[in-house]
């Protein structure tokens, strides 16, 4: 995210950079949109009967596996931006690489838990409990998707020396993003996959 | 000084100039506001001569029936007259035009805080906009289920099974996303890249109103987003969230919750196109009776207030839906209590006036109108909140009145004021006042005239969204009304015509306008018309609020403008 | 802007937790603790890890408290709109066919 | 159709016990509303005229910000909030306790199942043994009579999409739900033919879902129709539900 230079900013409402701030609007509409996907969930499993027990239909160690794969890209993530901070530009093209590999690998397994599931019969159109399994992980995982593609970038432009101690905005703000995807698949995995 | 870029392409279609892409969407805007209104002109005469072939444009528009309006195609009619009006010509004009280009020029900016996010903003809506024009072409025609997109009607395929329905849905939520893009430049631009000295106690209320509006809209959008792709997994995708009973391919899900998703957006919805007429029509008032606003702090609590409740009163919206009834009664306490805030600022709107050198241009005659259209707007809302009456007016053109008077009059009227008011800084040229104050009074007499009827047939019980009243014993009686409803309309869309000769008139030989024609003190005034590419050479310093007018120490006219160093000692704000 | 930064220490003591906990939680359901408990901890133990999460890995316990408001808002408003829907989902429950 | 049919009416004729109600609290709102629509555009009148701008008249500088202003606007607003909306809130409430809050019993109310589908209203009786989804049932389409001076329970779902049972001579109406059962209640007090409407949309025939509300003058007539349709066959089982909860 660009923005145009204002020279100093003598009135903002927060005393934060305006990339910063602009990705906090973004998230709070994206806390939002899941609200609204997570919320219709609990209405309705709320208000349904005889809903199965998450166990005996998925792959619990597998989606335990996934979660610990995420926590670890939040992990590298947080550890890129550090190096960013103490322009360390090889461990930050480093860390980069490493929560864009673990995203795909955690879409990976995703995209292997799904055929796994679909061809056992465990399909979006077989049951509630489908169809939210689903939407809710299908929506996360597009989100993971883009955020890899940023990552990427950020790699890309991380090798060409374009981040340095005093200028690792977008590290920080991407990876804001990063860790809300990661705060999704926590609730998602608890709500979700598990209770 | 920056030079605008060379390229044709760079510098008029994908630039990321704010004045640019407001430019842009103030034209989508009227476009869609031009369809929509033919769609209501063709409603109303299938409601006025149920069935008779239309004259002149018939043959053209359905050849298949010998020009008359088929059931098939009535709810295609009213959906997309919806959906055109509220997500594609109010929104951009509103929201789009105005935000952007009032905006960056009002806090003292060079342009939005991201440009490129603005013009991927501009983009998305044209593509969704396209999206739901070719819909119109697609085997089984548009969409047909209102524009409330109300399940499981449209989101089973066995009940609506055409791909029109499913390109509506698509273009909605392209809209949606575009929608949040802007909504998160104006949030940024308002909070975080406001001149040296423009406190929040400072800013214009359109801005106030901008702001509000963009908040609920990064809020409450999202959750319609999410309850729009479920509609569409439950299309095309065997899921069924919202379907239940014998339509449903399993247990199913729940019907309620679609309403509960929409209307948590829904009602929400009407404050965000309303809030910013809200502001603009405080900053008018202020500019043309030559006073302060009146009550401004106690007017940005209020839009405040009115923000909060908005988010909470969805529920009205269900009284006869099988909706708890308890949690019904909590919705009409919640929608009652919003006449307090509304109440407060309608007295300051009043206040302002009060003891005022009252200039009654064009744009003042617009916002004038829009607190008469709005006052009947706002007290027939009432009606509406007390479940008991509500549950027989319902779904009836009671309801339609109102919505009309708040969501079409007031907020057609707002967006008029607008143009009027910002076309010289917009395009360096001035508009025929003549022509302006007779489109208005027509304008005004025509809407009410149409609006108010409606609130005749609705009272009588006439539904909303039937093609053919005569069906019903109980409506003949209501016939002659939508005879005249029908005539009142054309006579409201012939005066559009007005508008848009005066607009493109002046666009191309209209007066040289100077900085400041209306004597305005916010920051947009002070830079030519129309404002060089970056707005400012040099960041403007503000030393007092918009509304310095009237301060009796001045000899050399009777307001200051917000850079104008003598503030800090003369002015109140 | 807040510069005092976490190290990477911090990072891999929060990083401990967060696995900690998910062991956990698969570990009680795999054990088939009885679905009252299971709802009670892995309720807490998301909404624990989600915090961790937000306050270490998002800087939020570094930010100035006013930018809590940001992402405060939603979810406040979120969990009074899913609130504002069980009524319903009971009355349904109750009137079921 | 000529304009001196436009002077109907302002509502269809009320042919219910509790319609009154309706109109009346339609009424109360628009005097109230009527006065504060009078007040806010009376001022605005004035004002327009007595401070337009002339040669050399300068406003009155203030910013409205004082206490007095603050007290003088907000008390208003108070004033207004509890003389309209507070006062119209009690009527409401209290015409909500008797057109929807007390259902009659079981005993001497008549008991219908509505459940509509694209584009009929498809009704059924209990018959003889008053149980619903028997044999001796007795279903109707878009025919519901009904006997005068009865109260009436009616139990709505419906089969495809969400239609809504209105019923304009008689104020009210009920949305009829697909997967749910809502109902109400109502008593005719007036023979009659009347309509039935359709007030959510349904589809590109909801302009023609229309049903017919017979008013039977007494119950013995009622009863002579009632016999006479079971004599059509038997009724369609695929539907129905049995009564329990509250109603």
């Amino acid at each position: 995210m660009e923005h145009v230079a204002e020279g100093t900013v003598e009135s903002p409402l927060l005393d934060i950079p305006v990339g910063k701030f602009g990705m906090w609007v973004f998230l709070i509409s994206e806390i939002m949109f899941f609200t609204g996907l997570i919320g219709s969930y609990i209405v309705l499993r709320l208000g349904s009967t005889g809903w199965p027990q998450p166990r005996t239909i998925l792959n619990t160690p597998l989606l335990g596996l996934n979660t610990v794969v995420l926590l670890s890209s939040s992990l590298t993530m947080v550890l890129a931006l550090a190096a960013a901070q103490q322009d360390r530009q090889r461990a930050l093209q480093r860390y980069l690489l490493l929560t864009a590999l673990l995203g795909l690998t955690f879409l990976g397994i995703k995209g292997y838990d799904y055929v796994h599931m679909w061809h056992r019969g465990f399909t979006i159109s077989s049951s509630l409990f489908g169809s939210c399994y689903y939407l809710l992980t299908g929506f996360h995982a597009l989100h993971v998707l883009s955020g890899v593609i940023l990552l990427l970038y950020l790699f890309t432009a991380a090798s060409r020396g374009l981040f340095s101690a005093a200028n690792y905005g977008r590290i920080e703000y991407s990876g804001l993003y990063w860790h809300f995807i990661d705060i999704v698949w926590v609730m998602l995995f608890a709500i979700l996959c598990l209770v | 000084m920056a030079h605008p870029p060379r390229s044709f392409w760079r510098r008029y279609v994908f630039s990321t100039n704010h004045k640019v892409i407001a430019v842009q969407y103030l034209l989508t805007g009227i476009l869609f506001l031009a369809m929509g209104g033919l769609m209501a002109l063709l409603i109303r005469w299938q409601l006025a001569y149920p069935w008779q072939p239309i004259p002149l444009v018939g043959k053209l528009l359905f050849p298949g029936s010998g020009g008359a309006v088929t059931p098939e195609a009535y709810p295609m009619l009213f959906t997309m007259h919806g959906g055109i009006m509220v997500f594609f010509a109010i929104t951009p004009i509103l929201l789009g035009a105005m935000g952007n280009y009032t905006i960056p020029l009002e806090v003292g900016a060079r342009d939005m805080a991201f440009p490129r996010l603005n013009m991927l903003s501009y983009w998305l809506l044209f593509l969704g906009s396209m999206i739901l024009l070719v819909s119109f072409f697609v085997p089984g025609g548009a969409a047909g289920f209102g524009w409330t997109i109300y399940a499981p009607l449209s989101s089973s395929t066995e009940v609506s099974p055409g791909w029109g329905q499913d390109l509506f849905i698509l273009g909605l939520a392209l809209d949606a996303v575009s929608i949040l893009m802007g909504g998160l430049n104006y949030i940024t631009t308002i909070m975080q890249l406001r001149a040296p000295g423009l406190t929040l106690r400072r800013l214009p209320l359109t801005l106030w109103g901008l702001f509000y509006s963009a908040v609920l809209n990064t809020l409450w959008l999202p959750i319609v987003a999410a309850a729009l792709f479920m509609v569409l997994c439950d299309r095309r995708l065997g899921t069924a969230f919202f379907v239940a009973g014998p339509l449903a391919p399993h247990s199913g899900g729940q019907v309620l919750l679609y309403q509960h998703l929409f209307w948590g957006f829904g009602h929400p919805e009407v404050y965000i196109l309303i809030l910013p007429v809200w502001g603009l029509v405080g900053d008018l008032l202020s500019v043309f009776s030559r006073k302060p606003a009146f009550g401004y702090k106690a007017t940005v609590v209020s839009m405040l207030t009115i923000t909060i409740l908005s988010g909470i009163v969805w529920g009205h919206h269900m009284f006869t839906s099988g909706m708890n009834p308890l949690v019904g009664k909590a919705f009409m306490i919640l929608t009652i209590t919003i006449s307090v805030p509304t109440a407060i600022f309608f007295l300051n709107w009043l206040g302002t006036l009060w003891r005022g050198a009252i200039r009654l241009t064009v744009p003042m005659l617009f916002a004038l109108g829009v607190v008469f259209v709005f006052a009947i707007g706002g007290l027939t809302g009432l009606f509406n909140a007390l479940q008991v009456f509500d549950i027989y007016i319902h779904d009836t053109y009671f309801v339609v009145g109102h919505f009309h008077y708040t969501l079409a009059a007031s907020v057609l009227f707002g967006a008029y004021a607008f143009i009027y008011y910002w076309f010289p800084k917009i395009f360096g040229r001035q508009m025929s006042p003549l022509l302006g104050r007779l489109h208005f009074g027509l304008s005004f007499l025509f809407l009410n005239a149409v609006f108010s009827g409606m609130f005749v047939v609705g009272l009588h019980g006439h539904m909303r969204r039937i093609a053919d009243a005569t069906t019903y014993e109980f409506l003949k009686p209501m016939q002659a009304w939508n005879v005249w409803i029908g005539w009142a309309a054309l006579g409201l869309g012939l005066s559009q015509l007005l508008f848009f000769h005066n607009f493109v008139r002046s666009l191309l030989k209209g007066k040289t306008a100077p900085a400041n024609p209306w004597q305005a003190g916010s920051l947009a005034w002070t830079v030519s018309s129309p404002p060089p590419e970056h707005n400012f050479e040099a960041r403007p310093r503000v030393f007092c609020g918009p509304h310095e007018y009237g301060v009796p120490e001045l000899t050399d006219g009777d307001w200051l403008s917000q850079t104008d160093p003598r503030a800090a000692t003369l002015a109140k704000s | 802007m807040p510069t005092t930064h976490p190290t990477a220490r911090t990072y891999l003591a929060i990083y401990g937790w967060l696995i900690g906990l998910t062991i956990l939680e698969v570990g009680v359901v795999l054990a088939g603790w009885p679905r009252g408990a299971i709802v009670t901890l892995l309720v807490s133990t998301a909404l624990a890890k989600a915090l961790l999460i937000a306050l270490y890995f998002m800087h939020l316990k570094f930010d100035r408290p006013i930018v809590w408001l940001l992402p405060g808002i939603p979810v406040v408003l979120g969990i009074v709109f899913v609130l504002a829907l069980f009524p319903d989902v009971v009355f349904h429950l109750v009137q079921r066919m | 159709m000529s304009l001196t049919s436009m002077g109907a009416e302002v509502f269809p004729p009320d042919i219910s016990t509790t319609g009154y109600l309706v109109d009346r609290l339609f009424w109360l709102a628009t005097g109230l509303t009527g006065v504060a629509f009078a007040a806010v555009v009376g001022a605005l009148g004035y004002f327009l005229v007595r401070y337009r701008a002339r040669p050399g008249r300068r406003a009155f500088y203030t910013h409205g910000n004082s206490p007095r202003a603050l007290l003088l606007t907000s008390g208003l607003a108070l004033v207004v909030f509890l003389l309209i909306d507070v006062n119209l809130a009690y009527h409401d409430h209290v015409a909500w306790a008797v057109v929807w809050g007390a259902p009659p019993s079981a005993r001497e109310a008549l008991q219908v199942e509505i459940m509509p589908e694209q584009f009929a209203w498809n009704i059924r009786y209990a018959g003889p043994d008053g149980q619903f989804r028997t044999a001796d049932d007795v279903t109707t389409i878009n025919q519901l009579h009904i006997p005068a001076n009865r109260p009436v329970v009616v139990q709505l779902s419906s089969k495809d999409v969400i239609h809504s049972f209105f019923l304009p001579n008689l104020r009210i109406k009920m949305d009829a739900v697909p997967g749910m059962v809502t109902s109400l209640y109502f008593q005719a007090k007036r023979s009659g033919t009347y309509d039935i409407a359709c007030a959510e949309h349904c589809g590109f025939g909801h302009y023609r879902m229309r049903g017919f509300l017979v008013v039977e003058e007494s119950a013995e007539a009622f009863n002579a129709w009632l016999a006479q349709q079971t004599d059509e066959g038997p009724p369609d089982l695929s539907w129905g539900w049995q009564w329990g909860g509250k109603t």
